[in-house]
């Protein structure tokens, strides 16, 4: 390679494209860069801070804006429009088991009862659960049964439909697609071989425990 | 059929390049995926726009294929003897005149739906290919990496999977079938049980008596039910002999365990 | 409360106040948000679509733009400087060769059955395949097909577009091309019953979703 190739390999690109890398990498750092960092992530030869100014000229007085956090910069949102961003911040937590078992007995065998319910899962269901899937909006209530007592029933709502992705509850899988796409493969209880599809692999039930 | 067996021994017209080629295929057999994906490869070979593949010259070399590996003994998943089977068929169809009384599809109408799945998986591994060496996101491109949470409206959602949801469900429907991690009662003989049947009987036991002959029946059927059985005996005979009720002795080791009522 | 206190009470701030809205409310989500969304969070009256249409204008060619997922819209870096993110890249899940060709028939050919993808592949569909890519969030459940057995579908989710960088299902590579060779086509075996009587009702392929 000659001198005048090692040269042009050299020669930083122009401001145009150094205020690009500064602005991407701002971006989608978790955490706010410092002069430094920038110069070592961008082409030999450019000038960061340069960049960086030209950058916070050309957000002044939009929806972000370039803040300085200590020796570092990162985007922030221009602080008239805070107000938007209450939605932002959301607690998300995992639904209980019981919770989500009853959901999807809900969703695979509505109107249910409640004692369908606590039927099926062999456990009481609690008040608590109930009242929480009916606060999030995932189930509400149904036609009464027409059965002596005329129990309530729950059903599924749109809601839910809407957060699983589904277009009706009817889409959910069945038992045998459940297995087929090897959803009642992943808990190794013991035991738990009898019906599965490796039945010819693995001796079903405990009785070899006693056997010669 | 008598036929279709003559088709297997007819004289392959295989070229010296396309017999190597099957030879190679056959060492690298469980790097194909399915017979379809063999015949993709096969259909290569005749360097050919998939759409003009010579269907008949195809099955020739997949029964070639079949046939060396069975040669060579390489066990084939029963899939791509299915195949040979029905391209063995194919191929005498192709061979024969039609025949006018024939109901169904003509061979042509096959081959040439033959020649469309391969033209299909071929375009759908483009595709993927073509899917895959887009720019993608966390690779090639970046979300925001610094989410803003600016007023800290505490909201909480609960969030679940479809999947977890599907999960849920299999494990409540599939609990019935799975069988709790409990002692098989049908057959263990418990050291109570044995108790219970021993106080009844050694005020029979007047003589020195083998422990075995007190087992009760239908116990000593299966070596199971034995072995739980004359566990179970011999923990109530000891539990006897402690509070005095009987004694017991052995000769020598592994002989017969004899027990006695202990008189007075 | 008169009529005309209420007019200025819903009158919509200026474009390029929404326009700054807009742009605030992206950058601070790392998830697409849909223009549904931005109208609920942004004042009455305001026009979110075309503030989105003058924003993408404003990011056109630097280092983040804006990019449509379906009905949704994110800001993302350019492509072009992925090179300079090495720090922010995430390690990549190895997909099988099955699991990337059961993406692409699923994309190319949704709503698919499974059965469909083992014709397309020749070769049965492996356990833990499907139920990877749903876990990936990469493909979903469809509604049902309306065949006998009436199995279960399944489609490209949103996730998928904007992994992919694509704007909509539409927009996969080539695929006009591969419609047009008539390989998208549901084709069943000549003589065979398999898909015969149905075929009128149920809407073969991708078809309906790629019908103008």
């Amino acid at each position: 390679m000659t001198g005048g190739a090692e040269q042009s390999l050299f020669e930083a690109p122009p401001m145009g494209e150094q205020e690009r890398m500064v602005e991407a990498i701002l971006f989608a750092s978790a955490e706010p860069v410092t002069v430094a960092e920038l110069a070592g992530r961008m082409p030999h030869g450019c000038d960061p801070a340069e960049a960086l100014a030209y950058l916070r000229k050309r957000y002044e007085g939009r929806g972000v804006t370039l803040a300085r956090v200590g020796d570092a910069w990162a985007f922030r949102t221009a602080p008239d429009l805070g107000h938007l961003m209450r939605k932002e911040t959301v607690e998300q937590r995992k639904l209980s088991r019981a919770a989500i078992e009853t959901l999807a007995i809900v969703a695979y065998h509505q109107p249910v009862t409640r004692a369908e319910i606590e039927e099926i899962r062999g456990v009481a269901v609690s008040r608590g659960t109930i009242d929480q899937l009916l606060e999030l909006d995932w189930i509400r209530l149904g036609r009464r049964r027409m059965t002596p007592g005329r129990p309530v029933t729950f059903v599924v709502t749109e809601q839910f439909l809407d957060h699983f992705g589904l277009e009706s509850a009817r889409d959910l899988p069945g038992l045998k697609e459940l297995r087929a796409a090897g959803l009642l493969d992943n808990r190794p209880l013991p035991g738990s071989m009898r019906d599965g599809p490796e039945e010819d692999e693995s001796p079903s039930g405990q009785s070899e425990l006693f056997e010669d | 059929m008598a036929e279709d067996t003559d088709e297997w021994t007819l004289p392959e017209r295989l070229s010296p390049a396309d017999r190597l080629a099957a030879e190679a295929l056959i060492v690298d057999v469980d790097g194909f995926e399915g017979p379809l994906d063999l015949l993709l490869t096969l259909g290569r070979t005749q360097k050919v726009d998939l759409r003009r593949v010579s269907v008949l010259q195809l099955a020739e070399q997949y029964l070639t294929f079949v046939q060396r590996a069975q040669a060579l003994r390489i066990e084939l998943a029963a899939d791509y003897l299915v195949m040979a089977a029905w391209l063995a068929f194919l191929k005498s169809r192709l061979l024969l005149p039609p025949d006018p009384t024939d109901e169904g599809p003509s061979a042509e109408e096959l081959a040439a739906h033959l020649a469309f799945q391969l033209e299909r998986l071929a375009a759908m591994r483009e595709a993927a290919a073509s899917l895959m060496a887009r720019d993608q996101l966390g690779r090639d491109f970046f979300a925001r990496g610094l989410p803003e949470d600016v007023t800290r409206a505490r909201k909480v959602t609960y969030s679940a999977t479809l999947l977890d949801l599907m999960r849920a469900y299999a494990r409540i429907r599939t609990k019935d079938e799975f069988r709790p991690f409990v002692m098989d009662r049908d057959h263990v003989f418990t050291m109570e049980q044995a108790l219970d049947r021993m106080r009844g009987l050694i005020g029979y036991a007047g003589d020195w008596a083998d422990l075995t002959s007190f087992l009760p029946e239908g116990w000593g059927a299966t070596p199971m039910r034995r072995r739980s059985s004359t566990a179970a005996h011999f923990a109530a005979v000891l539990e006897l002999v402690k509070r005095g009720q009987i004694v017991l002795r052995q000769g020598e080791t592994f002989a017969p365990i004899q027990i006695k009522r202990r008189d007075g």
